[in-house]
């Protein structure tokens, strides 16, 4: 397969006066042309960060590079200076950030801040910018969008800001398109209109999507492969059909597991993972899970446990499956 | 070509005057100007004698108050319209009258009848200025006034043409319209930014007149000023910055004039207030001022120590300085110490009293630092510590006429030359007797020299007067002002009457060198 | 996989009945401790300080260092260039610059300091207000200010000259003070009015609001930490306006009476020694008027960054 | 906003009422009078000026006048001036005081929150040194010493730039710049500080995520954010500014309006103080009334227009 | 029946967008809310929940209408007995960040509300409240320092919950609490605003899109479109038998987490153009995307009604359909 992008033992860490915060740990993955990459996992475990470090956009300081590089289209996207980044920034890769509440400018027309980026990598006269602005809205469903690009972010609420967001993204028809949770503050009939763009923007475009959520219904809906992360590592990727069935790491079977359903009972209390993710300064030696895990073995806390390979395309880092470990039976998830 | 070039000379009018109409100003930046473009019926010529101007001749009665003016032929308005006895009983009778609130309008009071109109007790009719004819005016006075014929070569003497001024109130606004019968007159006035005046071709006397022109610049900031005198914007400058006026003095500058002046700068001790109205408190306190010492090292711009409170250059009765007197002002610190502690002990006071004593002046630089000399002086000399207030001048004069004040700041410039002008200043209740002093004796001096025609009897009156007021010692003369100016090597016959500005009517400048 | 020796028995279920036992705290430091802490970082605002400080000490300590007292006059000695005996130079009166120079400073750096204070109070308290009442009392407020800075200035000097006139020793500081703060709150109120406008309508105060907070609370706890950079700029520039100030007042009879000094009249008497090449007069005023400006604008700035949290390192 | 405006501009004759009324009462309970000097001015003299300006009247009754001339648009005769009346004096001495301030604002404008930007921009880097060091001079060194050093070094010795006066472009040129000095060091500290704010802030990392230039991100984004307290002490500056300053005029010799400022109230020059105050007054409540109007175009949610959200 | 602990009469609220536009948000709703339930609000993003919401808590003033809390009209109290009730109005934001000072410590946040009202005796006692708080929802004492700027999006919204529930008020209008958080959490904090509820008698408004959640934390589910109100029913009820066309399309959009269930699912799509909030047309909102509309749908607004015991929807079509 042709990868786009290339991810290779990427590690970030964020200087704070306590010491380090190592947000991202060696994580390695790629991205395929026209393919969609879902990123899942609990919260704080680095997904933004991950996504902000293929745009180059992480504040420095705190951040840094601590190793690793971002080959796109088989550049290192690190070595590049800011100028350079110019170019691929807006143009070949887009983002979608998370909060569309702070990510648009408070002063700036909405209609402007969309036509801004195409004005400037592709030439287009305001004219034609902003018709294409336009179209854009309507595509994502904002009602009277000729009206709404004359209007200020906070004249929107949150989930039409969203919106505006993914529009401000899609509008350049990019190669990448990073979505960061893209679809959190929209209604599912949206959210599918949104989704059902997607896709087609990907098949005529030949766009590749990374995807951050933790919606994995729209995980399901979406993805060719997932990739799950925990605690600045990658725990488990594979095919997203490999993923939801031949679940391999104890973290992904729990964040499935927890996925409410339209038939839960009311009278009984949702499953969650019990216990907090490690903090992230100074991480466990061993599998970051281990606290929660209900398999953990002694080997778990001392020792980071390495990829195994189920398939071709699925791995897992976990003490279970190695071969030693065969006895060991946890509690019934 | 050379020789064609215009000789205008170059100088600062340190601010805009409020009106150029004789009869209206207030002020130098208003006379300097006004004697360059007009004439009075007398002039001082380049020596400083007192001549003919409009007036060819005058007589005076056997009254002692009646002048007859006798005006010449040949004299005319710029306007081409000749000067007549009428345009002066028009002018001055203008300058009385209370509804033209002139500033100089007591100048005037001299005229019998003068002062009723312009207080609105009199009518017009009754003021003593009459034109017998075109040429002939008849003036009568109130009481014999010797110096006389020199004050109608001054500035509110001159007259105005009446059909000029009757047909157009606002004529003195603008040149185009403007009317005078100087040597000079009026071309260009841009508000606050400068005044020139051109040679006056028809001006009977006009051969003797060598430059042709004056421009004068508005600019008030001395610093600036002095800049362009520097940087040769300038030919001619006054006032001068006080630093530059001591360093040109000590470099011996070719440039540097002192020129002479009429007035004092004394401090007011307010005699009603304890401890001042000790004769002996008051006379320690100048004994210990060290005046050349103050010139010399503070005020450095080549002012005189005061020797009493008439400045030199007024003539007495033979012809003589007044000043010769005698120098009534010592300085004698070991006199001082004994006449303080005796005064002191009198008033039942100490040393440690004189600390709420506050010497108040008013804001300026120059008096800034005589006053912190003075009161340095004090201490170190006497032992006494004073405070120092500087105040608004208008608050100043408020507090002298209020009596709020225990020493202030004064000065006084002579408004003729005559030693009455600063001699009745300290008559009981007088106008101006900020210092509140009160002595039967000295009242009953003024009162004899004011009354009699005799020169001789006025002189000797007034010279007691001085010696009295210096033994009371009610105000303390610190020196005689100067007026420094800065003129180019190439100009010449610059003239400087002792209660003037400088003159440019005899001045000329070396074309070959500008 | 690994080839470490992995023993059987890691393999067992681990038992975590004590996990907690080993787990790491983070130091924690609360806000101001750290605030100072990242100020001690910053090498330029302690230059800051320290400088803030020297010149503090020396304007006590320095007049007394040459022997000669601030009024102390030497008329045959005056003017001199700095020397071994007048080491910042003589004065047009023979007095010693150097012990002027400090003098002057104590009394322009109270000025600067409290005169910066006041107007940060009275400006930060008004505007505040006036930002987060009510339109109509805004409005109301606004012009109030308006008027106030709209009354010739001098003229309100000049009325309280002669009403405050105190016996015998000249202006109070009271009295400088005081006429300086008339009118010098109202730019201050005017931009922390602005910056209020602008963050009152953040979430957080919305969110702060919901909690039942008081829009004086919002204000105080939102709104003015939130615009402490420009309120610090402006109280920092508020420092030398106010030591010129009080210069200016000087010409009007409320400023310090000589022979007092302050470093903004001396600067303004040595302008009469530059003409004639006495340059040092105004010159050495004039840094020590840089040097209090820099200290503090460095001071401020480092200051400003600490508060951010953003900045945090 | 054209109801806003209309109330605004009632509230200002208001304001201007009110500072004229206070003026007016404050000038007649200062000490002095036009008339009063040290030389000898005999009573009769005395009463004769204040009858010719009608200051022998009741103050109450000279108010009443004073408006009712003023609603007339006659500003008045200056008590010093018999050549120019008060509206004379304003309107030949404002275009000057006019053009310097702009020329000034212009200087300080263009190059204050630059300035700060490049600061913030290369926070503690060589930039932000220099722009505090031109900071600190232009803000301790006070114009008063500035405009003197000027013309004594550089007016002085580069014959291009005359030595004080008025006429030519030429004159104005080092006045609007020691003029400038001040507002364009306070701009850059003051835009120095907020843009660190902006900098910090989401939406400029979206706006870097575009691949827009760095300086279509700072213009475009960052400034407009930032700008906020510029905007504010400009209100004051401004109109400080454009009514000249005293000092400035004074050292350069120029004809402007700022001179009258102090010159009318050590004279005592009753209208003239009247004159200058109203029209000083006038064009700071314009000037504070476009502030709040920039205030809602630059940041749309501010709202003084309707009461509450 | 109970008296209702929150009664919403009627409520307007509209925007000024301009050249006389209005832009109405919230167009006249009304529901009650009982004590000790959780309401559900659901509907297309921009139809309005969060000016409800808003309007509500009295953070907007309402255009129109009243809104009834402890038998007192919010919008006529005074600022002092405002702040007072709000000490039982709480809410969570939708915004995770922008809702929080940058400037404070997540300790100081979490504090905020307990200072204002000083409810704490001891500098001790608050901090101890304030790690319960923060352990309630997932984070720890470690977090109580930072700022933030050093959180994730989940972690943030954490905070604001954390916030809301530190005065232990009677009733919470959540703005979408849970939609940034991962599904984990997501599960904590429900079931911990769920185990509130039953330890405090707490009463919710609880805004979201997840419909499977609302579903299950809600006794009673409202849907909104374009500041109208569709349909409101007890939420099994609603779930399961939608009166209102938007309702069906709704649920048939609900993402199935199973690739081969969620990759076959037919969903009803909503075609024709979207409407606007902004000067809105007389007439069912709904109409132009209805694939049941007829004329009267276009002509006149159908009124709210209750049309099966406890079943209210506004819709002509009901019925036929
Ligand atoms: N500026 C910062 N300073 C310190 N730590 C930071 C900073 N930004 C992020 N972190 C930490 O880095 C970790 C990863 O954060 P990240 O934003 O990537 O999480 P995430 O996976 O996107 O979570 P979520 O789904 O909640 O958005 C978190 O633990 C967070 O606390
Ligand atoms: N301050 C405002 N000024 C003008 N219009 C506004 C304002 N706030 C919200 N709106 C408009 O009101 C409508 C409803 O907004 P609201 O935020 O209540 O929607 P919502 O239902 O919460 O949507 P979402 O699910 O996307 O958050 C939207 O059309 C929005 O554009
Ligand atoms: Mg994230
Ligand atoms: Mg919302």
């Amino acid at each position: 397969m042709n990868k786009i992008l290339e991810v290779n033992n990427l590690a970030v860490s964020f200087k704070t006066f306590f010491g380090e915060v190592e947000a991202v740990r060696d994580i390695s993955f790629y991205v395929g042309k026209q393919e969609t990459v879902a990123i899942v996992g609990e919260s704080g475990c680095g997904k933004s960060v991950t996504a902000n470090s293929i745009m180059q956009l992480l504040p420095m300081p705190p951040a840094y590079f601590k190793a690793g590089e971002i080959k796109f289209n088989g550049e290192n996207l690190i070595a590049k200076t800011d100028k350079e980044m110019q170019k691929v920034r807006g143009n070949h890769i887009s983002m979608i950030f998370q909060d569309p509440m702070t990510s648009l400018n408070p002063t700036m027309k909405i209609g402007q801040q969309i036509i801004e980026g195409l004005i400037n990598h592709q030439g287009l006269s305001r004219e034609e910018a902003k018709k294409r602005a336009i179209e854009a809205l309507e595509l994502v469903s904002v009602p009277q969008p000729e009206k709404r690009i004359e209007q200020y972010p906070h004249e929107f609420s949150g989930g039409m800001r969203q919106r505006v967001m993914i529009a401000l993204a899609m509008v350049s028809n990019p190669q990448l398109l990073i979505a960061d949770e893209p679809t959190t503050a929209l209604d599912v009939t949206v959210q599918a209109q949104i989704l059902d763009l997607m896709k087609d923007i990907q098949e005529k475009l030949g766009m590749s999507i990374i995807l951050i959520t933790h919606d994995l219904g729209v995980v399901a809906d979406m993805s060719d492969r997932v990739v799950v992360m925990y605690a600045g590592q990658i725990v488990e990727q594979g095919l997203t059909d490999e993923i939801f069935k031949n679940t391999s790491h104890p973290y992904t079977k729990k964040l499935l597991a927890s996925v409410p359903s339209l038939d839960m009972n009311k009278d009984e209390a949702l499953l969650s993972i019990d216990g907090t993710p490690p903090d992230l300064y100074i991480p466990p030696k061993g599998c970051a899970f281990y606290d929660r895990c209900d398999y953990a073995m002694k080997v778990c806390k001392d020792h980071m446990p390495q990829f195994t390979e189920h398939s071709s395309t699925h791995s897992s880092r976990c003490w279970l499956n190695h071969p030693m470990s065969k006895d060991v039976k946890g509690s019934e998830v | 070509s050379e020789k064609d070039k215009e000789k205008i000379l170059r100088t600062n009018n340190t601010s805009e005057p409020g009106s150029l109409d004789p009869a209206l100003a207030q002020g130098t930046h208003e006379s300097w100007v006004l004697d360059h473009i007009f004439e009075g019926l007398m002039k001082k010529s380049e020596d400083g004698d007192i001549v003919g101007g409009m007036a060819e001749k005058y007589e005076l009665a056997e009254d002692e108050v009646t002048y007859t003016f006798t005006l010449r032929d040949d004299v005319t308005w710029s306007n081409g319209e000749p000067v007549t006895a009428h345009d002066f009983e028009y002018s001055w009778k203008r300058a009385l009258d209370p509804e033209t609130a002139a500033y100089y309008a007591y100048q005037f009071y001299y005229i019998k009848g003068g002062q009723a109109y312009n207080e609105g007790k009199g009518s017009v009719e009754d003021v003593a200025v009459k034109a017998l004819d075109d040429k002939t005016l008849e003036v009568v006075l109130e009481s014999p006034t010797a110096f006389f014929p020199e004050l109608t070569s001054f500035y509110c003497y001159f007259p105005v043409s009446k059909d000029v001024v009757e047909a157009n109130p606002d004529w003195a606004k603008d040149p185009s319209t403007y009317v005078s019968n100087g040597p000079f007159l009026l071309t260009e006035w841009e508000h606050n930014a400068k005044i020139l005046i051109k040679k006056n071709e028809d001006y009977y006397d006009a051969d003797k007149v060598k430059l042709d022109g004056v421009d004068f610049a508005i600019l008030d900031d001395e610093n600036t000023a002095w800049q362009r005198y520097e940087g040769g914007e300038f030919d001619f400058l006054t006032p001068l910055p006080q630093t530059v006026v001591a360093q040109l003095n000590a470099e011996k500058s070719s440039e540097l004039v002192i020129g002479a002046d009429l007035a004092t700068y004394y401090y007011n001790l307010n005699n009603e207030v304890k401890p001042f109205n000790n004769a002996k408190v008051r006379k320690a306190l100048s004994m210990a001022i060290d005046r050349q010492k103050i010139i010399d090292n503070v005020a450095q711009g080549g002012q005189l120590p005061a020797e009493g409170v008439v400045p030199y250059g007024i003539l007495d009765e033979n012809g003589k300085e007044f000043r010769e007197v005698g120098n009534f002002i010592k300085y004698d610190v070991d006199e001082a110490k004994k006449l303080l502690e005796e005064g002191l002990a009198e008033e039942g006071m100490t040393v440690a009293d004189m600390q709420n004593a506050t010497l108040v002046y008013n804001t300026q630089e120059a008096h800034k630092k005589i006053a912190q000399a003075v009161q340095e002086m004090w201490r170190t000399n006497l032992g006494i510590e004073i405070q120092l207030e500087n105040v608004e001048f208008q608050v100043k004069l408020d507090r002298e006429k209020a009596g709020d004040y225990q020493i202030s700041r004064a000065g006084w410039i002579g408004d003729y030359i005559d030693p009455m002008t600063f001699i009745d200043l300290w008559v009981t209740n007088g106008e101006y007797n900020d210092a509140n002093y009160s002595n039967k004796e000295y009242d009953e001096y003024v009162k004899t020299a004011k009354t009699t025609a005799d020169q001789k009897v006025r002189m000797d009156a007034m010279r007691k007067a001085e010696t009295l007021l210096m033994e009371e010692m009610p105000v303390l003369p610190i020196y005689f002002y100067t007026q420094p100016y800065a003129q180019k090597s190439y100009v010449s016959g610059v003239f400087k009457p002792v209660n003037r500005y400088p003159y440019f009517i005899y001045a000329d400048m070396d074309v070959d060198k500008f | 996989m690994s080839n470490i020796n992995l023993k059987p028995e890691l393999f067992e279920k681990a038992d975590k009945s004590n996990q907690n036992a080993d787990k790491i705290h983070r130091p924690s430091i609360k806000y101001w401790p750290d605030v100072w802490r990242r100020l001690k970082q910053n090498k330029l605002a302690m230059l800051g300080l320290t400088l803030i400080i020297v010149m503090a000490i020396m304007s006590f300590v320095g007049t007394y260092m040459s022997g000669y007292a601030y009024f102390e006059q030497h008329l045959d000695m005056t003017n001199l260039k700095p020397n071994s005996t007048f080491w910042f130079g003589s004065d047009e009166l023979g007095r010693d610059m150097f012990t002027r120079v400090w003098f002057g400073a104590r009394y322009s750096l109270a000025i600067g300091i409290i005169a910066a204070f006041i107007d940060f109070l009275i400006g930060v308290i008004y505007g505040g207000v006036a930002g987060m009442a009510s339109r109509r009392v805004d409005s109301m407020m606004m012009r109030l200010a308006e008027i106030i800075y709209s009354i010739p200035y001098l003229l309100i000097v000049i009325l309280l000259s002669v009403v405050l006139q105190t016996e015998g020793s000249g202006s109070s500081m009271f009295v400088i003070i005081l006429a300086m703060s008339l009118t010098g709150w109202v730019p201050m109120a005017i931009l922390v009015r602005g910056q209020v406008l602008q963050l009152k309508e953040t979430e957080y105060s919305l969110a702060s609001e919901s909690l039942g907070a008081s829009k004086s609370w919002i204000l105080r706890k939102h709104i003015i930490p939130n615009t402490l950079g420009p309120i610090l700029v402006n109280v920092t520039l508020t420092i030398p306006r106010a030591i010129f100030a009080e210069a200016t007042l000087g010409f009007l009879g409320l400023g310090l009476q000589a022979p007092k000094s302050s470093l903004g009249t001396l600067a303004n008497d040595g302008l009469a020694g530059l003409a004639v090449g006495n340059t040092y007069q105004i010159l050495i005023p004039a840094i020590l008027i840089s040097l209090i400006m820099f200290s503090f604008n460095v001071f401020g700035d480092g200051l400003r960054d600490s508060l951010d949290p953003r900045l945090r390192k | 906003m054209t109801k806003y405006l209309i109330k605004r501009i009632g509230l200002a004759l208001v304001t201007i009422w009110a500072v004229i009324t206070i003026t007016f009462m404050l000038m007649h309970s200062i000490p002095g009078n036009p008339f009063r000097s040290e030389s000898k001015m005999p009573p009769a003299v005395y009463e004769n000026l204040q009858a010719k300006y009608g200051l022998d009247k009741p103050v109450s009754e000279q108010y009443v006048i004073y408006l009712q001339n003023l609603l007339k648009g006659d500003l008045g005769d200056s008590m010093k001036s018999r050549v120019e009346t008060v509206n004379d004096m304003v309107s030949r001495g404002f275009p000057v005081s006019a053009q310097l301030g702009l020329q000034a604002l212009l200087i300080a404008i263009v190059f204050g929150p630059a300035l700060g930007v490049l600061a913030a921009l290369y926070q503690n880097k060589f930039p932000d040194y220099i722009s505090m060091i031109i900071a600190i001079i232009g803000i301790s060194v006070p114009s008063f010493i500035m405009g003197t050093l000027l013309i004594q070094f550089v007016a002085r010795n580069v014959s291009f730039f005359p030595i004080g006066g008025w006429g030519t472009w030429r004159h104005s040129l080092l006045p609007s710049f020691a003029m400038a000095l001040m507002p364009l060091a306070t701009m850059a500290r003051l835009m120095r500080s907020s843009m660190l704010e902006v900098l910090g802030q989401d939406y400029i990392k979206t706006a870097r995520s575009k691949g827009i230039a760095k300086s279509a991100v700072i213009l475009k984004h960052a400034v407009r954010n930032a700008i906020l307290p510029v905007i504010s002490i400009l209100g004051t500056t401004i109109s400080n500014l454009l009514v000249g300053s005293f000092v400035i005029e004074k050292i350069f010799g120029i004809p402007g309006l700022g001179r009258f400022f102090v010159q009318s109230i050590s004279n005592r020059d009753y209208t003239l103080i009247m004159g200058t105050t109203i029209f000083y007054a006038a064009i700071l409540i314009v000037m504070l009334l476009i502030v709040d109007i920039a205030y809602m175009l630059i940041d749309p949610r501010i709202k003084l227009t309707k009461e509450g959200r | 029946m109970q008296e209702p602990l929150i009664s919403v009469k009627n409520l307007k609220k509209f925007f000024n967008v301009g050249n006389g536009n209005k832009l109405k948000a919230v167009d006249g709703i009304s529901f009650d809310i009982f004590h000790g339930e959780t309401f559900g609000l659901v509907g297309e993003s921009g139809c309005g929940k969060s000016t409800a919401g808003r309007t509500i808590t009295r953070l907007y003033d309402a255009t129109e209408g009243e809104v009834i809390f402890n038998g007192k009209n919010i919008f006529n109290l005074s600022r002092h007995d405002m702040a007072d009730v709000r000490k039982n109005l709480q809410m969570i934001f939708q915004d995770p960040y922008a809702s929080l000072n940058p400037r404070m410590t997540v300790a100081d946040i979490v504090a905020e509300p307990l200072e204002i009202h000083r409810i704490y005796k001891s500098e001790k006692e608050k901090n101890a409240r304030v790690i319960e708080l923060l352990e309630l929802v997932g984070l720890n004492e470690e977090h109580a320092m930072r700022f933030p700027h050093e959180f994730s999006g989940g972690q943030r919204q954490r905070v604001g919950i954390a916030r809301a529930l530190a005065l232990n008020p009677k009733f919470i209008v959540c703005d979408e609490p849970i939609s940034a958080l991962d599904v984990s959490i997501q599960a904590q904090v429900v079931n911990l605003l769920k185990e509130l509820q039953d330890k405090l008698g707490l009463t919710y408004l609880f805004i979201a899109h997840d419909l499977s959640m609302v579903r299950y934390i809600s006794d009673r589910v409202g849907v909104m479109y374009l500041g109208h109100m569709m349909e409101l029913a007890e939420s099994e009820e609603l779930y399961d038998n939608p009166l209102h066309p938007y309702t069906k399309a709704l649920l048939s959009a609900i993402p199935i987490p199973n690739p081969d269930i969620q990759r076959n699912k037919k969903r009803i799509v909503l075609d024709g153009d979207v409407p606007s909030p902004i000067n809105p047309k007389e007439g069912c909102r709904f109409v132009d995307r209805c694939s049941y509309a007829i004329d009267k749908c276009r002509q006149v607004t159908p009124i709210f009604q209750e049309r099966e015991p406890g079943h209210y929807a506004a819709c002509h079509r009901i019925g036929e359909i």
